[in-house]
This record gives structure tokens, C-alpha cells and sequence, in this order.
């Protein structure tokens, strides 16, 4: 059995995150109205309409390099807030990372992935505990590398990132944020769960579901 | 949700058309969402260019003109703008004397402006240089936080950086005119109601009868505390006290005090507001050179109110009081 | 009631207090609660004096200066000022070229400054002439009715009669160009909340979440009819269309656009408002010479907004641009 | 039996009015919120009171025509609104009628408060059915010019005026206001108790108590 991952399954990854915002849509937001300002899961599905728009209109996106780069330019240049330039830049490094490939087998994603991560770190400057989206990132990835490295497989991997960015979103809960604007909030940021890691369970999820 | 509006979607798109057809001396590109002083770029002249989320009327659009901003470009509401549109905003208003970036300090805004400017290196050879507001003193142990909220000092500071540039003044001279004025500024807001966001349909949160929160930001965020409805003159204690002892101001300190509305709050509240923030400032022997009173950056329709003060030297008055032509700030033109 | 304010019974006085602070280039008489020209009497030149209840600002007292208003008298909220005080104003702006009285068509304005020309004539040889507005198209048959409410024409008004006055022409030459702008000018307003008088402790009239009154004032009082919620073009519509089969505005007529915003409507809205009002006139081929964007006669916090057109000739625009330097409309200066 | 109307009575009547508007504060408001701008009963109370605080600072009040004089005047200063020059207008009219006596008879008195109801009209231009203070005020008077010209007594007359002056004021809730702002209503004015209407039946209820 090969467990490499398709340019298509790649999209069916994008997609389904997009499907997944857009029926999470209002839960994101309410979450991003208690500590933040109510419009996290706007900013979301907006920019992951126009990310659905941009891959039917583009027929050039024939590698995973490509793929990407169209993702995050298009996060990047319609999602604005805090969660455009993170997510947006997570796709653009895991692009870069994955090369002009049409496939690429599970550790080379998981690199990619934790170059995705990288990125975010480099943009945002968060760190564990810091109450976003890097503390369900992070844990996911770390689940995937473990894994894979145990000799499992892609599925077992993605099943154990998806566990694993789970706990890690309901993790924020009880954290105090200080990235943010729920780091505003002080203690009252305590108590809530953190919108953008709540959409990034989302997007490994959705990965777990495309490429499991 | 009550507003004056068509489609949640299309309020800013709509509002910026507005703003086109009442100001035909300003230019508005629509595809970037930027409003643009209507002789941009103004060759030799450094060209100021903000944004942010919109819903902060009239701020920044509002502050586009002489002597103020070369460009402002609108985010969504509440929604820091993307870098295209900074980008679209610096490469129009590039006088070939560099460009300054006034950012508000927000996660979001900041990251926006970062983007921005790495492509405005990348694409053309404009000089960019950024400062950042961060006055809040809402916002306590900014070490452990993405720091203070930029809020009223960003209407001095655009004023004040946009008369320096009128002047002819070098990128890195009027950069650090900004530099002082937030160094130098400090504020602090309240609510009495929330707000709602169009997008979102309801109130960001709730707040009972006998209830107001103090230490709002400008995005309807719950504020540091609630706590219950007070008169005007304690509230504008719990106000001035944290603004006076951070920086702090002193005896014999000139300030320009600006008491900002949050939207929903009318102006006789406001002059009221003023008169017990004059009163405190008094009693402090701090002298305000300068006042401005009314709604200059909101947070839609909530009601509440913000105090700015701002520490100033006679140079800093001279150019609070150089001509300014922008549909919210007019004088001596 | 959650407002910024110490005492119901004090808030006018205090608003009075506010704006002495805020804007040393006015006096503030405030046994009289009148707000005065710094400089007045200006010798020779013809006085105009304003007032009505407070609640309204800017207006009056935000339209004092050079170019518009000499004086401003404020009543308590939403009631007439009382003729003691309209006397006192004359008195401090009479420059031995008279003065005009700008009332407000509401039965107790008209019957305080009646008294208070009454009294001036007996006091003083001054000339007092009165002109009174009466531009709200929602009163219907006003033959049968105290007439109709003088609206935001009143704006517009004192800015053009102030400009004519500060030209050194008569007091009838003021007069007639001031009752010009009156009879060229028709508004209509709506709101989408009521408002709440500080003394009287709860909002004035009760209005669902799907519901708007159109035809209202400006002192809380219930409209003409309660309709349900419509998106903002349709709300242009349902104020335009009346206001232009009345006068009737026709094809080729220039006019100031003014959309006025009630008090707790923020800015943003109001742009876009006004992008549904330029749309609309530009349908009916009407030009808009000039406009006016903003809360300048608000009734207290409520959520809404009125149009007001006014039909100009060339000379009435240059009016209109002419200098004015008051704490509400300045430019030219 | 006299029944002459002393100084001393005549100050009771504008205390017992200033009494009973104090009172009926808030439903005058009330009143007036529903027709008008809520305001009626803290304006009449405003004045009121100012009233009540002249009488004691000023002892000079020493005729019928010095006191509604002082009155009408402190009415005039303090109220504003249309009820301002209305009962302003009202005393002192009243007071002129009266002249400077420190004892009236019945039928003065009635010429007295006529001369009062005319001022109102000279100065509101209301005609009966208007919905206004008018249609209290003027079925009282006539009421008491009836009782007196059929040989009875005051405290018979004023008994009469309070009636007519309370039915007038119940009267003016089917009328369509055509003075004042409630007339900016049109329709909507009907089915509501004119506020000034109400105030003006207080006034001769106050007066039937001092007087009569
Ligand atoms: N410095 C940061 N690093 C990583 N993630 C961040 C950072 N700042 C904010 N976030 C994430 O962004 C989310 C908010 O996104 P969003 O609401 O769309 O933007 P904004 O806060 O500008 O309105 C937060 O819940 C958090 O997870
Ligand atoms: N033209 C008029 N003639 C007689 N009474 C009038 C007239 N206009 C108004 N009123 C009376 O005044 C009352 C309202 O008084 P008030 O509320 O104090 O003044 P305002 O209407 O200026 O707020 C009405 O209820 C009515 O009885
Ligand atoms: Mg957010
Ligand atoms: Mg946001
Ligand atoms: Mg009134
Ligand atoms: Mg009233």
C-alpha cells in the first residue's frame, strides 16, 4: 500500500477546511466575540470563499507549490485581521516547502507541514501557551512526526494529529491569552476557548479527512 | 440589528461610495478600498498613508486631505486591511520623498502593514517607514500582551505628522514627529452599550442597565473591567487618574486633550464629559494648550467615550494648529 | 437611562461649561445660558441670534462664530429657551445694525422669542426681525396644524444669513436671503430607536426591533408612521421622494444635500446614506452643488437620520462657502 | 355670608396648584410623551417651583395684580415651552383684570379669569376643539359665569368649574390635536388626554379648593 498524497487530495484538503469554516462560521465568530472582536469566523470564510473561487478559475495549479502559494496569496490578500497573514503565510511556507511536486509521501508533508508552522511563528511570535492558533498547530504536528516516526502510517498519523490539535484547542480554554487581542482582556481572557485555534482543528481536520 | 444599511456585506464598499460623492475633492479607488487626497502624490512630499478596520468613522478616511493623510485604506469592519491595499495606497501617494506607514497597534494591523511593506520593497524602490500607536493604558502589563491598543493618539498623530509633511519635512523628521506624539500620548475609553458588528448581527457583548465597561478598546472587545454606572465625574476620574500616572503628566505640563465619542454617545454628553475632564486637569495644574471634542474614531454606534492627552511642546502646538483640509479636521484653510 | 451626566436637572449647565472650556474664542453666559461670538457686538454688522431647546447639538451653540451665529440660546432639553434669555443675547450681540431672530417653527420658540421681541422693542430701540423655519415635509396639511417643524433648514440657514450678515449687508437684505433658503428648503427624518429625555428618565416612545418611525422631529417625538425595517435605499427613497414633490424639486435644480444624522448614528452609516441620496437626486437629474454629511441637529442619542435639500442659486452657494469659524461647520478661515 | 376672595386665598390657589403639578409631575410627562416630547410636567414643575420661591422671597406682593404679576412673570422666565408663555400670558392677564385690589367678589373674580383665558388665546390662537389647555380652561369659565349669573354662590360656581374643566379635559382624548406639537401627529393625536389640558384642570381644581 503507498501512502503518498495526490495533488488532489491536497485540494480535497483546502476544500474541505472551506467547507468545514463555512459550517463553523458562526461558532467562530461567537467564540472570537467573547474574547476578541466577533469577527474571526467572518474573516475565515471569507477568505476561504475566495480561495474556492481562485482554484476553479486557475488551471496553472499543477504542483503542490503552486497549489499552495495560490492559497495563501489569496488568504493573504482577502482575509485581513490577525488570521490573514498567519494562515495566509502558513500556506505559502508549506508550499515552499512541498515543492514542485504533484504528490509527496507522509514525512515529506509532515516537513512541510512544520515549515506551514514555522511560518506562522515567524509572522506571529507566539509561543506555547500563548492562547492561538499555534496551540493547536503545534501539538498536531508533533502527533504527526511521532507517529509517522513509530512506523505508522499516514492515517494513524492524521488520526493522531487530529487528537492531538483537539486537546490542544481545548486546551486555550483556561490559558491566559497574551497574543492578540485576547491578551487585552487580561484574566478575562481566561475561561474561553481560543477562536483561532478552534479553526485550526478545523484545518487538520479537514487534512485528516482528505489525506487519511 | 438596527443600522442604516443594504447588505452587511457591502457597508464599506457603499460607505466609501458616500464618502466619494460627498467629497469630490478627495479620490477613491474602489478595488483597493482606499481614499486618496485628490492631488496624491504630491511630488517631494512624504505621503502619510493609514488604515485600519473600518467602523472608526471618521477616522481614517476621514482624515484624508492637506495636512493630514495622503491615503487611508478601509478593512472590513473591525478588520485590519489587507497588504494589497497598502500597497495599492503607497505606490499612489509615493512623492518620491518615501512614504510613512501610521499603524495602529494591532495584532492584525501590524502584520497587514509588515506585508505591505516588505512588498512595497520588493515591487518599487520607496522608502516606507513605519510608526506604530500604542496609547492605550487600558491595556496594563503590555509585556505579556501584544501590547497597547492604538486609539485616540492616532488622530493628534496623524494631525501633527501631516502638517510636518505639508512642510516639506524629511521622511525620518516627520517619522519622529509621530514617534513623539505617541511617545508622548496616552489614552483611555469607556462604554455604556455595546456595539454590533454588521457581519455578526448581534452585540460583540452584553451589558446590563446599571452596568459600563472601562478600558474598551475600539473594536467593541469587552473592556478590563465592569462596573456600575457612575456619574460623568467619577467616570471621567477613573479616565484621566490612569492616563495622568502613566506617562506621567505633571504641574505646568501643556497638553492637547481630546475627548473622543464613541458614536452613540451625542456631543452635549460629550462637552458635559469635556467640562469634568477640564476640571480634573485643573486641579492637576495641568494646562490643555489645545481641546478637540467630538467623535473622531468610534467603534459604530456604541455609547461611550475616550480621553487623549497628549504632552506638548510650543512646536508640537504650531503644527496642531497648521492649516488642515480633510472632511472631519478643517481649520486655517 | 445610561448617559454621561451627573444630574438630570444640571446637564445643560454643564454642557454650557464644556464648551467655554473647549472653545475660548466663545463667551458663555451662563445665568442667561446663552453662548456668545467672542468678540461680539461686532459694530455695524446685523446680529443673529438662535436658540431653542437643548439636546440638538452642534446646534445651536456649535454654530456660533464668525460667518454664521452671534449668539445661541439654550433652553432645557427639548423645550424653548425662555424670552429673558433670547433678550440677553440681542442685548450682547446688537452692533447698531439689529438683529435677526432664527426660530425654530415649534409653538413655544415661537411664542418665548416673540415675547423676547416684545420685550426688546419696550427695553431697547433695537430692530429685531424674526424669520422662522418650517421645512419638515412629514407635517401634512399644516393649514390645519401648528404648521410645519423647522427642521434641518435651520443648518443651512444660519450658515447663509450668517455669511450675509458677516458681508455687512442690511437686516432686511439678511432677513430676505435667510427666508430664501426657508422657502427653497424641505427636509424629512427617521429614526430606527427613540431617545430618552435626561429629566424624563425613559425613552420617549417604545419601538420594536423590526420597526422604524419615519417622519419624525428632532425632540423624540412619535412620526407620522411606524413601518417595518427597509434596507437603506428604501429609507432614501421613503425621504427623498416627499421632500421633492414638495417644493417641487425639478430637473436641472442645484442643490446643498444635507443627510443629517440623529445623534447615535454612526458616521459610516451616514455615508452611506447619503451614496443612496446623491443616487436617487441623480436619477431626478437634480444637481448637488454642495453637501453636508453629519450629526448637526441630533436629538439627543437617537439612532436615525433626516435629508434636507435645499434649492441654490449661485449666490446662495457662495454664501455657503463663504468663511465660517465656529466649533461645528468651519472652513475658509 | 361673604364671599369675597382675600390676598391670602388667592396665594393659597397658586401653592395648591404648585402643589397638586408637583404631584402629577410624571403623568403630565407621561402625557406629554405620548403627543408630544415629555416634558410637559417637568416644565409646569419647574415653574412651579420658581413660583412657589418668589412668593417667599418677595413681600411686596401686596395686591391681587402684584401677585399674579409675579407670577405670570416667574412663569414666563422659567418654564419656556409653549405652557411658559401660555401660563405666564394666563396670570398675567389675570393680574391686570384684578387691578390692585387686596379683596375681590365673585364676579371680578370671573371677569378676572376671563381676562386670563383671553391672553392664552391672543397668545396660542386655540380655538375649542383644538385639543389644547384651551378646552379645560374655557368650559370652566363659563361654568362659573353660568353658576354666579344664576345667583349662586362661589363655592357652588368654582364646584361647577371643576366639573366642566375635567369633562373638558377628558374631552380633548378623542379630539385631533391642531395646536402644538401633538398636531404634528395627525391621526396618531387621537386617543390621547391633551397634557395641557390636564394641568389646566388642575389649576381650577386648586382654585375650587383656595376659593370656593
Ligand atoms: N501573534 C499571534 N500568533 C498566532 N496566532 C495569533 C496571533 N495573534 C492572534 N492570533 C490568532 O488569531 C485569532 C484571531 O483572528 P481574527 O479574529 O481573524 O483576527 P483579529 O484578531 O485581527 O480580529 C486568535 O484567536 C488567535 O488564535
Ligand atoms: N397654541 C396653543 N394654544 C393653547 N395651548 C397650547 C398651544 N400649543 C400648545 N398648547 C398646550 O401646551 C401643552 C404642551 O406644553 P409643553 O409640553 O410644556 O410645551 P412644549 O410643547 O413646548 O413641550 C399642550 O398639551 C397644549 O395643551
Ligand atoms: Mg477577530
Ligand atoms: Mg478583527
Ligand atoms: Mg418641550
Ligand atoms: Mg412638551
Amino acid at each position: 500500500m503507498t501512502d503518498a498524497v495526490t495533488l488532489a487530495g491536497l485540494r480535497a484538503w483546502v476544500q474541505g477546511f472551506a467547507a468545514l469554516v463555512a459550517e463553523q462560521k458562526e461558532k467562530l465568530t461567537a467564540l472570537d466575540a467573547a474574547i476578541g472582536d466577533a469577527d474571526h469566523g467572518i474573516n475565515m470564510d471569507r477568505g476561504m470563499t475566495a480561495v474556492l473561487a481562485a482554484l476553479d478559475s486557475d488551471d496553472t495549479l499543477t504542483s503542490a507549490a503552486a497549489l499552495f502559494k495560490k492559497v495563501g496569496m489569496t488568504l493573504v490578500s482577502s482575509v485581513g485581521g490577525a488570521s490573514g497573514p498567519l494562515y495566509g503565510t502558513f500556506f505559502l511556507r508549506l508550499g515552499m516547502a512541498c515543492g514542485d511536486v504533484d504528490s509527496l509521501g507522509p514525512e515529506d508533508l509532515a516537513k512541510a507541514l512544520r515549515a506551514g508552522l514555522d511560518g506562522v511563528v515567524a509572522r506571529g511570535k507566539a509561543e506555547a501557551g500563548d492562547k492561538t492558533m499555534y496551540d493547536a498547530l503545534a501539538p498536531a504536528i508533533d502527533a504527526l512526526d511521532d507517529a509517522l516516526d513509530s512506523g505508522n502510517g499516514l492515517r494513524e498519523g492524521m488520526a493522531a494529529a487530529v487528537t492531538a490539535a483537539e486537546s490542544g484547542r481545548d486546551a486555550t480554554t483556561p490559558m491566559l491569552a497574551r497574543k492578540g487581542r485576547a491578551s487585552y482582556l487580561g484574566e478575562r481572557s481566561v475561561g474561553h476557548q481560543d477562536p483561532g485555534a478552534t479553526s485550526s482543528a478545523l484545518l487538520i481536520r479537514a487534512a485528516a479527512t482528505a489525506l487519511g | 440589528m438596527k443600522k442604516l444599511i443594504n447588505d452587511p456585506a457591502t457597508v464599506v464598499n457603499e460607505a466609501l461610495l458616500g464618502i466619494e460623492a460627498a467629497h469630490p475633492e478627495l479620490r477613491v479607488d474602489h478595488e483597493n478600498k482606499v481614499v486618496i487626497r485628490g492631488d496624491a502624490p504630491v511630488s517631494g512630499k512624504v505621503g502619510l498613508v493609514s488604515g485600519g478596520g473600518s467602523g472608526h468613522e471618521p477616522l481614517h478616511g476621514g482624515f484624508v486631505g492637506p495636512g493630514m493623510l495622503d491615503a487611508a485604506c478601509a478593512g472590513e469592519v473591525f478588520t485590519s486591511p489587507v497588504p494589497d491595499q497598502m500597497l495599492a495606497a503607497t505606490k499612489a501617494v509615493d512623492g518620491d520623498a518615501g512614504v510613512l506607514h501610521i499603524v495602529k497597534n494591532y495584532t492584525g494591523d501590524v502584520m497587514n502593514f509588515e506585508m505591505a511593506a516588505e512588498l512595497a520593497a520588493a515591487e518599487t524602490g520607496v522608502d516606507v517607514v513605519s510608526v506604530v500607536t500604542d496609547d492605550d493604558v487600558a491595556v496594563k502589563d503590555s509585556l505579556y500582551t501584544a501590547g497597547r491598543r492604538g486609539v485616540g493618539v492616532t488622530v493628534v498623530l496623524e494631525k501633527i505628522a501631516g502638517a510636518a509633511a505639508e512642510q516639506g519635512r524629511p521622511l525620518n523628521d516627520v517619522a519622529e514627529m509621530a514617534k513623539l506624539v505617541n511617545a508622548n500620548g496616552r489614552s483611555m475609553g469607556m462604554a455604556l452599550t455595546s456595539c454590533t458588528v454588521p457581519a455578526a448581527g448581534k452585540p460583540t457583548f452584553e451589558l446590563g442597565e446599571d452596568e459600563m465597561e472601562i478600558g474598551i478598546g475600539i473594536h467593541g472587545e469587552p473592556g478590563r473591567e465592569r462596573v456600575p454606572l457612575a456619574p460623568a465625574k467619577q467616570v471621567a476620574e477613573m479616565l484621566v487618574e490612569p492616563i495622568v500616572s502613566d506617562l506621567p503628566f505633571g504641574r505646568g505640563d501643556g497638553v492637547i486633550a481630546f475627548v473622543n465619542g464613541m458614536g452613540g454617545t451625542p456631543l452635549i454628553e460629550l462637552y458635559l464629559m469635556y467640562n469634568e475632564v477640564a476640571r480634573i486637569l485643573d486641579g492637576n495644574g495641568i494646562q490643555v494648550a489645545r481641546s478637540l471634542v467630538g467623535p473622531y474614531i468610534t467603534s459604530l454606534e456604541m455609547a461611550g467615550c475616550s480621553v487623549t492627552l497628549v504632552k506638548v511642546t510650543d512646536d508640537l502646538v504650531e503644527l496642531w494648529d497648521a492649516p488642515v483640509k480633510t472632511p472631519a479636521l478643517r481649520w486655517g484653510v
